[in-house]
Formats: C-alpha cells, sequence, structure tokens
C-alpha cells in the first residue's frame, strides 16, 4: 500500500466534516436523572474530521471504546449520525434515505471484525458467495454466476473444494477470505476495514494482510484501515488518525506518526508497545499513563496524561472552554494538543 | 406501563363483552331483549350509558372510587365475592407453585449437573408424563383412590369439606395442580437449561480454577433468577389451571367463578376478575424485577 | 456407566461435517423418531377416517355392550358409556385437535415471528409497543379469555384455537426478538445491510427461513402438545368438541363420571392416547431442539 | 541434575471427541514440559496449538467434556503428587497405530477421580488467571467478597473480618487505586484492566506455589497490557513466584519468561531459554522463526512492502499429517531432508544445553 503514495495528490473519495454520534443512555428511572443533569448522551464520536484519497490508505487507531469502528460504521450509514457531514466524491449522503443511498452501497463496503458476521452459519459458502454475485450482476445465469464466484476465489487465493462447506467447517483465515471475497463480489471503490485481523492468529494477519495489500493495487481500492494495533496501522496506512475518546487527536503521515509523534497520547501508545516487550525500553520511555479514568472538560486525555502531570497540571488543558483542535503543524500532519510534543 | 397494561387489559375484554351479540343487561331489564329508544329508556332508567365505550368508562370511573358494582347474576356486591374466593384461589395457586418449584427445581438442577445420567434422565421423564396427562381426569383418578380405595372422606362434599382429614382434602387439589396442567415439565426444562448455561460461564470456570464450591456461584444466575422468572411467567396461567381443579373439587374459588360469569355474561363480575388476575399478573413482573435487582448489581444501572 | 465414543473416520480419507441428523445423539434420535410416529399416526387417522376404514360406526350404540373392556367381541379396546366403539372414536378423535391445533399454531408463528422480528430488527418505537401488546396479551388469562369468547360468540374449536394461538404469540415473538438481537449482535445483520441486501431479503431469507425455522418448528410441537390438553380441558368443562363428534376430551369427560365407580377403562383409553400424543410432541421439541443446537446430550 | 522440577508433564494427550465430526480432536498430542521452582516458562503458539488446553488438562477443567486425558503430570510441593493418578484405570482406549480410534470412558467416575488427585491443588497450590478478566469474575458478588473467599478456603485466615484484611493487603499487591473502595465493587463498575488486577490478587490469596497465566493481557487496551505487564513482572521479582504464561502474544513472553516452549498443532515444537527462542537469530526451529518474522514490525517488512507470512492455514488436528506436522507450511524445508520430514516426526531433541528442537535440520 506504501507504494502506491504518488507525487500528485490525488481526489478525495471520502470527505467526512465534524462527524457527531451521540448515543442515548439507555432508559429507566437513572437514565432520567442522568437527562436531567444535562449529561443525557454518550458522544462516542465527537466532531470528527478527515478525508480519505483515492487508492488510499488511512487508518484509524485507538483503543477500545474511542469510538472508531462507530465512525466507520456511521460512514456506511449502517447508523443514524447526530451531526457532521459525510461526502462520497463531493456528494452529500448523511442526509440520503435508505433506499435513495442503497445504490451507494455496491461502492462502499465494510469488512467487519467479527469474521462470522458475512456468514450465514446455515449456508454454504458457495450460497453465500452467489447471493452477493446475483445482488451486484442479478441479470446472470446459473453458469455466469458460478464463473463469477471462481474469479473470486481466485481473487483471495481459495480452493474451490471449500465451496461445499459450511462457514463453521472453516479456519479463521478462511473464514475472512470468504469475506473479503463477498464484499468484493460488489466491486466495490471503498472499504472500511474494520479491525479485519484482530481475530487472526499473526502467521494468518500477515497472510491477509498482504493479501489487502494487492488488492488494493489490482483493484485500485482506497481502505479506512480500523485498528487498536498501531505497528499493524503504521505498515499498512499511508495516513493514520489517532483516535481517542470520540475524537482524533493526531493526523499526519504514516512515518511521522510513527517516528515523530506529536500528542502525547500516541507517544504513550508507541511506548507501551516496546515496553510490554522490554524492561530497558520501558525504563527508558517514560511514557506510562495511568488506568483509565473519567475524563473531564476540555482535553480528554488530560487524567492520564504524563505532559498533564509533568507540567504541574495547567489549567487550559481541563478548561472546558479551551478543547484543543486539531492544528496543522505542517507535513500534511496535525496534532489537537496544547503542548505538543 | 402498569396502569397502561390494567387499563388496555379491562379494556380488552370490555370489548369482547361489548361484541358478543345480545344485550348483557338483559338480565337487570327482567329478562327482555330490548331495541331502540325503548332500551334507551329502560338504560336510562337504570342510569346506564347508552353506548358501550360510555358503560366502559362509567365502570372504570366507578372501580377508581373502588366501587366494583354488584353481581348481575347475585345481586351481590362484586368486590366482596372477590375478596372470599380469591382468598382460596390463591392458596390453590401459590400453594401449588410451591409443589410445582419443590418437584421441578431439584429434577432441573440435577438433569443439568449429569445429563448423561441415568437417574435423572428417568427423573425427567416422569415429570414429562405426569405433565402429558390431563388435570382432570388425575383429579378424578385421585378422589377415587381417596374416597373410594381409602375411604378418607365421603365423595365431592362441597363446599366446606369434611372436619376430619380436612387438611388432606385441602392439600389434594393443591399438589394435584402444582404436578399436572403442564407446569412441571416446563419447569424442569427451564431449570436444567439455565443451570446448565451457567455451570458453562466462564466465572464458573474460575471458580472450580480456585477450588470453590460450585454451587455458591451458580445458584444466584443459574436458580434465583429463573425461579423469579419462571414464578412471573407462570402467573398468568395458575388462574387457568385453577379453573379445572375448581371444578373436578368443587373448591369455590376465582376460576369457578370466573366460568360461572362467563356463562351468564355478568360482565362486572368478569372486569373484576380480569382486573385481578391482571393485577396479580403484573405482581409478579415486580417480584420478578425485584429479585433481579436485589441480585444482579447491574440492574439498578440499567 | 461407561460412554463410548468412536472414531468413525478413518484417517487419511476425507472427512466433512455430517449432517445434523447422523451426528445426533442416539437418544435424540429416538425422541425424534417417536414424534415422527405420533405424527404419522394422525395422518394415518385422517386417511382411515376418509376411507371409512374404520372397525365400527362411530356413533353407533351397542346398548348391550356399555362400557366393555378391551378386546371385547369385535372392540378392539371397549366400549364406552354407550357402547360405542373406543377405537374407532380415537381415531377419529385425532382430528378434534389436528386441524384446529395446527390453524392455532400457524396464527402463533405468523403472528409471533412478525411481532418478535418488528421488535428487535426496528427495535425503538416497535420494540415498546410489541412489548406492551406481549404484556397485555399475557396478563389476560387465558382460560377466562377463551370462556367469555365462548360466552361471546359460539362454543366452536376453532374460535376457541384462534384465541390460542393469539395468546401464544407473545411467547414466540420473544423468542424470535432474542433470535434477531443475537444476531444483531454479532453484526451479522449489519453485515447484510452493508452489503446491500434490502430489508425483505434480510428478514424473510437470514432471519426467519435460515435461522428462525428451528426455533419455530420446535415450538410447534410444543405447541401442538398445548393444543391437545387445551382441548381437553375445555372439554371438560363443556366448552370443547361437542358430542356425538368424538374428541379424545369429551371422551374422557363421558368417561370420568363413571370413574368414580370404579369403571376405568372408558376414560384412560383416550387419556393414554393423550399421554402418548403429548409426550410425543414434547420429545420431538427436545430432540429437535438438541439437534438443531447441537447440544452434546449422553 | 539439580532440583526435580515443581511441575513435571509428560506425554500430556487430551483428545475431546467431536460428535458433528464423529473423531478426535487431538488438542495435546503428546507434551512434556518441566516447570523449575522459581522460574516462568512461556508457552508460545496459535490458537488450536493446544498451549491453553493443556494447561487446563493440568488443572482439571476440561474433564467435563467427552473426552480423554492420559498422561503423566507431576506437581512436587513437600511431596509429589500425580494429578493424573488412577485415571487411566477407567478408560479403555483402542489405538490403531498411535491414533486413538475408540475410548470407552466412566465419565462420571474419572470426574469423581480427578477432583479426588486435585483437592487441594487446584486454586490452593496452583491458582489459574484468565483471558477476558470481566467475564471470568463472577458479576454478582463484590471483588472483595472473591478474594476472601479464595483466602478462606486455601489460608489459615478463616474468620471474615482477617480474610477481608488480607484481601485487602492482596488488592494492594497488585496497586489497584482505592483498594478499600474496590473492595465492594462488583466485576462491572471496574475497567478490564483493574479486573485483571483483582483477577490476580485472588490467585495470589491463595498463596500458591504456582501461578498459571492464560492469555493475561489478550483483549485489554494497549496501554493497558503494558501495565499488567510491568505488575507481573514485579510480583515476579518480589514473591519469587513460580510461573506458566500462556500467550500468543511473543512480545509479552519475551518479557516475562526465563524459558519458553513453542507449541504447534498439540506438540511442543521448541523449547529452551527465553532469550535464545525468541532472539531472532534464525538458528531454532522454523516454524519459530516464520512465527517471529510475520510479526508487524518494521524490520519484518520486505522489500516489495510486504510481510512474510506463514503460508497455509493452522494445523488440522484431526487429521495430523503423518510425520513432522509443520512440513506443509516449512519455508526452510529443502529437498535433502523432504522425505525424512514425511516419512517419521523428528524427536524433540536437545541441540544445545537446554535447547530442545523437534526438527530434522538440526539433526544429523
Amino acid at each position: 500500500m506504501l507504494a502506491a503514495s504518488a507525487l500528485t495528490v490525488p481526489e478525495p473519495i471520502l470527505e467526512v466534516v465534524d462527524l457527531r454520534k451521540h448515543f442515548a443512555q439507555r432508559r429507566g428511572l437513572l437514565a432520567g436523572l442522568a437527562r436531567a443533569a444535562g449529561t443525557g448522551t454518550i458522544p462516542a464520536v465527537d466532531g470528527v474530521s478527515f478525508e480519505l484519497r483515492e487508492h488510499e490508505t488511512l487508518g484509524l487507531v485507538g483503543e477500545s471504546g474511542c469510538g472508531k469502528t462507530t465512525t466507520g460504521k456511521a460512514i456506511l450509514k449502517l447508523m443514524p449520525v447526530t451531526g457532521g457531514e459525510i461526502r462520497y466524491r463531493g456528494a452529500e449522503i448523511t442526509r440520503l434515505s435508505a433506499a435513495q443511498f442503497r445504490p451507494l452501497r455496491r461502492e462502499l463496503q465494510m469488512i467487519f471484525q467479527d469474521l462470522d458476521a458475512a456468514l450465514n452459519p446455515r449456508m454454504r459458502i458457495e450460497s453465500i458467495l452467489r447471493e452477493a454475485v446475483a445482488l451486484r450482476d442479478p441479470g446472470l445465469d446459473a453458469a455466469a454466476e458460478r464463473t463469477r464466484v471462481y474469479e473470486l476465489l481466485e481473487l483471495v487465493n481459495l480452493k474451490k473444494n471449500k465451496l461445499a462447506n459450511f462457514p463453521a467447517e472453516l479456519s479463521g483465515g478462511e473464514k475472512r477470505r470468504v469475506g473479503i471475497a463477498r464484499v468484493l463480489a460488489m466491486r466495490p471503490k471503498l472499504i472500511v476495514a474494520d479491525e479485519p485481523t484482530s481475530a487472526l492468529d499473526v502467521s494468518i494477519q500477515a497472510q491477509v494482510i498482504n493479501l489487502l495489500r494487492d488488492l488494493q493495487a489490482r483493484l485500485g481500492l482506497s481502505y479506512l484501515f480500523i485498528s487498536h494495533d498501531l505497528q499493524l496501522v503504521e505498515l499498512v496506512s499511508h495516513r493514520v488518525a489517532v483516535m481517542y475518546l470520540g475524537r482524533i487527536v493526531e493526523i499526519g503521515p504514516a512515518e511521522r506518526i510513527a517516528r515523530a509523534p506529536r500528542h502525547p497520547y500516541t507517544a504513550a501508545l508507541w511506548s507501551s508497545l516496546v515496553e510490554k516487550r522490554s524492561r530497558e525500553a520501558a525504563a527508558g520511555a517514560g511514557w506510562s499513563v495511568f488506568d483509565f479514568e473519567r475524563p473531564t472538560g476540555g482535553c480528554r486525555f488530560a487524567p492520564r496524561c504524563p505532559v498533564y502531570a509533568a507540567r504541574g497540571r495547567p489549567r487550559e488543558c481541563t478548561d472546558p472552554a479551551s478543547t484543543p483542535g486539531l492544528t496543522p503543524t505542517g507535513e500534511g500532519h496535525a496534532v489537537a494538543c496544547h503542548f505538543p510534543l | 406501563m402498569t396502569a397502561a397494561l390494567l387499563a388496555g387489559v379491562t379494556f380488552v375484554a370490555f370489548l369482547i363483552l361489548f361484541l358478543a351479540p345480545g344485550d348483557p343487561f338483559a338480565a337487570l331489564l327482567g329478562g327482555r331483549t330490548l331495541a331502540g329508544p325503548e332500551r334507551e329508556a329502560a338504560y336510562d332508567a337504570l342510569g346506564i350509558p347508552r353506548t358501550w365505550y360510555g358503560q366502559y368508562l362509567a365502570w372504570m370511573g366507578n372501580v377508581l372510587h373502588g366501587d366494583f358494582g354488584v353481581s348481575l347474576r347475585t345481586g351481590q356486591p362484586v368486590a366482596r365475592e372477590l375478596v372470599a374466593s380469591g382468598a382460596r384461589t390463591l392458596f390453590l395457586t401459590l400453594g401449588s407453585l410451591l409443589v410445582t418449584l419443590a418437584v421441578a427445581i431439584p429434577i432441573g438442577a440435577y438433569a443439568a449437573v449429569r445429563p448423561a445420567s441415568r437417574r435423572a434422565w428417568a427423573l425427567t421423564m416422569s415429570a414429562y408424563v405426569v405433565s402429558a396427562l390431563p388435570t382432570f381426569w388425575l383429579g378424578y383418578l385421585a378422589i377415587y383412590v381417596f374416597t373410594r380405595q381409602l375411604g378418607l372422606f365421603p365423595i365431592l362434599s362441597g363446599t366446606g369439606g369434611p372436619q376430619e382429614h380436612a387438611w388432606l382434602y385441602a392439600a389434594l387439589p393443591v399438589v394435584l395442580l402444582g404436578l399436572g396442567s403442564g407446569a412441571l415439565s416446563e419447569v424442569v426444562r427451564y431449570v436444567r437449561e439455565e443451570v446448565a448455561r451457567v455451570m458453562a460461564e466462564e466465572y464458573v470456570r474460575t471458580a472450580r480454577a480456585k477450588g470453590a464450591a460450585l454451587w455458591r456461584h451458580v445458584y444466584k444466575e443459574g436458580l434465583l433468577l429463573p425461579v423469579a422468572e419462571i414464578v412471573a411467567s407462570k402467573m398468568p396461567f395458575v388462574l387457568s389451571g385453577a379453573i379445572i381443579v375448581e371444578q373436578v373439587f368443587n373448591w369455590p374459588g376465582l376460576g369457578r367463578l370466573a366460568w360461572q360469569a362467563a356463562q351468564d355474561r355478568d360482565y362486572p363480575v368478569i372486569m373484576a376478575i380480569t382486573l385481578a388476575a391482571a393485577v396479580v399478573v403484573r405482581l409478579g413482573s415486580f417480584l420478578h424485577r425485584a429479585v433481579y435487582v436485589a441480585v444482579n448489581p447491574r440492574a439498578s444501572h440499567e | 456407566m461407561p460412554n463410548a465414543y468412536v472414531q468413525t473416520v478413518d484417517e487419511v480419507s476425507e472427512y466433512s461435517q455430517l449432517s445434523a441428523w447422523r451426528s445426533a445423539g442416539g437418544i435424540d434420535r429416538l425422541y425424534v423418531g417417536y414424534g415422527a410416529t405420533v405424527a404419522a399416526i394422525v395422518v394415518l387417522s385422517y386417511i382411515l377416517g376418509a376411507l371409512k376404514w374404520l372397525p365400527h360406526d362411530p356413533e353407533a350404540m351397542d346398548l348391550g355392550a356399555m362400557m366393555a373392556g378391551p378386546f371385547t367381541g369385535s372392540y378392539l379396546l371397549g366400549t364406552d358409556f354407550l357402547g360405542r366403539d373406543l377405537a374407532t372414536r380415537l381415531i377419529l378423535g385425532i382430528q378434534a385437535y389436528f386441524l384446529p391445533g395446527l390453524a392455532a399454531i400457524a396464527i402463533a408463528l405468523v403472528l409471533g415471528s412478525g411481532l418478535g422480528v418488528a421488535a428487535g430488527y426496528r427495535g425503538g418505537r416497535a420494540d415498546a409497543a410489541v412489548t406492551y401488546l406481549a404484556g397485555l396479551i399475557d396478563a389476560l388469562p387465558r382460560l377466562v379469555l377463551m370462556l367469555l369468547v365462548i360466552a361471546a360468540f359460539k362454543p366452536q374449536i376453532y374460535t376457541i384455537m384462534i384465541v390460542f394461538g393469539i395468546t401464544t404469540a407473545p411467547a414466540i415473538a420473544t423468542m424470535v426478538r432474542g433470535k434477531v438481537l443475537m444476531l444483531k449482535s454479532r453484526n451479522f445483520i449489519e453485515s447484510a445491510v452493508a452489503l446491500g441486501l434490502s430489508p425483505r431479503t434480510i428478514i424473510l431469507k437470514h432471519i426467519l427461513w435460515y435461522n428462525c425455522r428451528a426455533l419455530l418448528l420446535i415450538q410447534a410441537t410444543i405447541g401442538m402438545a398445548e393444543a391437545v390438553l387445551l382441548e381437553t380441558s375445555l372439554s371438560y368443562l363443556g366448552f370443547g368438541v361437542q358430542e356425538p363428534t368424538p374428541s379424545w376430551g369429551n371422551m374422557i369427560q363421558a368417561g370420568a363420571n363413571y370413574l368414580l365407580q370404579g369403571n376405568f377403562w372408558s376414560s384412560t383409553a383416550p387419556a393414554l392416547a393423550i399421554l402418548a400424543t403429548v409426550l410425543g410432541f414434547h420429545l420431538l421439541g427436545d430432540g429437535l431442539n438438541n439437534i438443531f443446537e447441537g447440544k452434546r446430550q449422553r | 541434575m539439580s532440583a526435580p522440577p515443581l511441575l513435571g508433564i509428560e506425554d500430556l494427550r487430551t483428545y475431546f471427541y467431536s460428535r458433528v465430526k464423529q473423531a478426535f480432536i487431538r488438542s495435546v498430542d503428546g507434551v512434556d514440559l518441566e516447570v523449575a521452582r522459581g522460574e516462568t516458562l512461556g508457552i508460545v503458539g496459535e490458537s488450536g496449538s493446544g498451549k491453553s488446553v493443556a494447561m487446563l488438562s493440568v488443572m482439571g477443567l476440561v474433564s467435563a467434556a467427552p473426552g480423554v486425558i492420559t498422561g503423566r503430570v507431576i506437581f512436587r510441593d513437600e511431596r509429589p503428587t500425580e494429578l493424573l493418578a488412577g485415571l487411566d484405570r477407567l478408560v479403555t482406549v483402542e489405538r490403531r497405530g498411535d491414533r486413538i480410534v475408540s475410548v470407552v470412558k466412566d465419565d462420571r467416575a474419572w470426574q469423581a477421580q480427578a477432583e479426588r488427585n486435585l483437592d487441594g491443588v487446584r486454586g490452593g497450590k496452583i491458582a489459574m488467571i484468565f483471558q477476558n478478566p470481566r467475564a471470568a469474575l463472577n458479576p454478582f458478588e463484590t471483588v472483595g467478597q472473591q478474594i476472601a473467599e479464595a483466602v478462606r478456603l486455601h489460608t489459615g485466615a478463616k474468620h471474615p473480618a482477617r480474610a477481608k484484611e488480607r484481601a485487602l493487603h492482596w488488592l494492594e499487591q497488585v496497586r489497584i487505586d482505592s483498594p478499600r473502595l474496590r473492595y465492594d465493587n462488583h466485576p462491572y463498575g471496574l475497567s478490564g484492566g483493574m479486573c485483571q488486577r483483582a483477577m490476580i490478587a485472588m490467585a495470589l490469596a491463595a498463596e500458591p506455589r504456582m501461578l498459571i497465566a492464560d492469555e493475561p493481557t489478550t483483549g485489554l487496551d494497549a496501554t493497558i497490557q503494558a501495565r499488567i505487564v510491568e505488575l507481573l513482572a514485579d510480583l515476579k521479582a518480589r514473591l519469587g513466584m513460580t510461573m506458566v504464561l500462556i500467550s500468543h502474544d511473543i512480545g509479552v513472553v519475551g518479557r516475562l519468561a526465563d524459558r519458553v516452549a513453542v507449541m504447534y498443532g498439540g506438540r511442543v515444537m521448541e523449547s529452551g531459554p527465553a532469550a535464545e527462542v525468541l532472539g531472532g537469530q534464525g538458528d531454532g526451529h522454523p516454524y519459530t522463526g516464520a512465527l517471529l518474522a510475520s510479526m508487524p514490525r518494521e524490520e519484518n517488512l520486505q522489500a516489495k512492502g510486504r510481510l512474510p507470512a506463514i503460508e497455509g492455514e493452522v494445523l488440522d488436528t484431526i487429521n495430523t499429517p503423518r510425520g513432522c506436522r509443520f512440513r506443509a507450511r516449512c519455508q526452510r524445508i529443502h529437498d535433502g531432508v523432504r522425505a525424512r520430514c514425511a516419512e517419521a516426526e523428528p524427536p524433540l531433541a536437545e541441540v544445545a544445553p537446554g535447547r530442545r528442537v523437534r526438527c530434522w535440520l538440526h539433526q544429523p
């Protein structure tokens, strides 16, 4: 995927502007109280903006509950958004009705984290793939459908003898390939890949990553690659956005996020990877963050932030009026921090 | 929710009564079925609203003031009849529920812990067999055994029951309703599934790994919650089962009252019984909820 | 007791997943076999009834042989209190519950799965409405409701079964809703939507046909067992199938009056028929459940 | 030879019976392991390699499923205890070659015997912690109650007040913030990291001789993983705890383990000092090398920007192939050894002091 980064800057295929998704608290007595106190909703995604260019892979990285999956699903209109705009090839899609959006679905596809999400457990692999083929090209006869299914299998390096199997009989890697083949049947332009390898072993993960990379080169796909694994994201993406509790805290070219992170959270993510591998590195980095705490106003990372602690808890960090916004620092890099590194 | 449900239930019952051909007030009008202005005049004279929804609202208003009206058949205040027979039915149904639980829970739990054992299979099968027999036939059989074979009391002795062996005469329908009427197999099945499910939970494996007594960890989710749920879900059916058993044993309870009232279209009585039954069902749900909240620390945050 | 586990596949041969039936435990197969036999007998009774291949006329009274025991003369299973042949009436009694029961189950399944899908798939207000409706139906005592309907309309078995179907629907709706929520939690439905499948395809094909058919089939067997017992109860109260048309319920009811005099057989024979049938449907349900859900048993 | 190991596992085999496939899944297929006092043994492997099932078998936590466990597990505390003693009497195993074709087993007596063997050992002498700590703690009881239960079950502190005191002590030991507050929390109110700390406290509260940690960091956030690893390292140093660490995360094992065993398809493929096995010299088993290479690290990227993957799928443990199990996916196999690899499975042979490799490439 790195190979695709050309000199010319391609057109954005997807633009997300100030996307917001707030979940209502569950019903009941306590939710009523929460609403009265003005905290009735959980801002899972709170003002996320980015763009994804043609043939590009944008990595979206963050820990569980940071809103990265919600962002991916909101883009595909799998859940209604609270606010903001999503533009696909310049056209606003946020306010399209489900029926208006359906023709666009074939171009915007999603790979789910759960290997079984795409596979009806009671259907054979062949039926699963043929259903997708028939959905994309309704006019095909049985023979043409089968040919198309074979093509798909070849694209994802699967053997034909798996067609008669049920999903439960496949290994994790094979399930993932079938899931990818099903998505490819729609001839998509953009794929939101939500943790596509987190349920797989490392050796299989490498196969799938290589496959996704090959497909991008062959079919000219654009990926929004969502993962909790910073290292993996850095390897597969051209650009990386780091999310923390519903906001993008840093976005920039993959190499810069990896080698020169500006946000303390990104730095902490990197150091925790090193720390769990070796004692010496852990002692040297000193980027340990605190266990989870509820965020205060202002910068959401402040309560866990080593910079905040080291600087004697400056007030602007927790002042609700001065939430840090993404500020460009050059070379396509932007960071949301009062005291960037 | 509860108020909306109670209003809905009484409304449906009233609707059915209204939709039926014939005049529910015929009894009050001296058995005559009147029509047109004549009927309206008669209604006005009795103070009955002319429209059906007017009648429903009037009934509703009275109930809210604690007035359930007068039985069309006996002329007695409905409230009094309801309380007297309701108490007897409550004794019957709650007693029988206890019997069901006392028999079914051990069988279900045993079958869950020892799925391969023959004893568990035999116990489960007997529960199925008892549940598959018609309650009233079992009732007749029991009466036959106790009156003819053992001669403990005279046949179908009526309301009060004999002095001698009175407790047995009272216990017989309770046990019968508890064992028969299909509840037994249902509870056995449910408890078996739930206990088996909880035994496979990760936290139960943790309990095993630390060498703890398993039941201490299983009983809350595997037993308390399912039992509370069964009690709540059985509430609507106990009255139904009671009708049969009360009939067999001449037990002057709510079931017989309902049966009689349905035949006579004694609408104040039917409405009162429907309301009472709905209240009992809601109480069952509240009990379930209470147990759930007491056991599950998360519940109060949901 | 020792249990045996045998590897039937040879070391190098290709193995594949066996069909659910072949991999089922012996006991479950036995249950299903028994249930299937009961179902076959039901069908047979219709054929016999239609072809009039019955041992006797169901309404012919033999006043010389009332309350006869089994194997009395040409009466294979004896006679009832009017000297009518029990075997014939038992065979025809099947028809009293079967089609009405089937109708009730059809109502329950259609209504139940419709409400369940509405609640689970749409969620929100639809869910609240279905919950209310289910609570409403649950709060009406079923037998009282039936008595009411019978009193209001005709004491006809089909009327009763419609009420039975409607009152059974909420339980089925709850189960279907649970299944839909389970599929939702595994992102299965989202994935289908994301692919571009229409809600119609997702609901009818993927949810109901592929994922709920086992559950609905099992509920149908249990519902059938309940329908048999229900007909019996109502017959006892005098509201079921009316004489002289035979039903197992009115046969027990008629015979029960003589039970207290020590005449067991004429009510015991239909009671045993009910036992065999209800047990058959229950075991069929249990067996199918274990097979479909892949529960390991024995 | 130095002191005998605290735990010795010899030829452990755990087979499950799959009713659907009517065949035995050979989850653990002849494993030999030793854990010395005070050391941390790391077991590395992919899903299906049998690493978790092996230790669950030792703890008697898989016996409920229809299947069979054979071999010897010796736990040497004050005196050696055989944890699988007497179980072989209760099963009849019919083999064809090295393959089990049928098992006749008295499930109930087996269960009872296994429970007898493990009484006092499980939870007391050997404690275990699991992945997904939030599901592994009882959601209906407070964290404190669960830790105090372990104290009362396995230590002298039987009195409730005394048990609570000990439980609080262990909560402090795992450095949970505000232990007194957490004592009365239910698991749902705690984050994943805090639940794992509570679970570790619960395991330690029994004052065991050995701790088995089954994927203790899996499923936790990256920043939290680092904290848990740090805690385990600290506890190991302070308490001198003997530990078996099961993980697919080579980084975590590399940080904590003294010795490492690499498992594949129910077998140990390589074992030895952690630094040597995971050092990435490429001199060990081809599987270990390929595993290390496929990790998403910068240095593993090939020129074209591809990750070196291990081709093929995870081993089918029903039809384990004759010969070396890794043969079909091996990238270092060459014509010189191909015939040998196909013919017979290599032994786990010592190639250097304390280092064993199951590969024909390493054997003359």
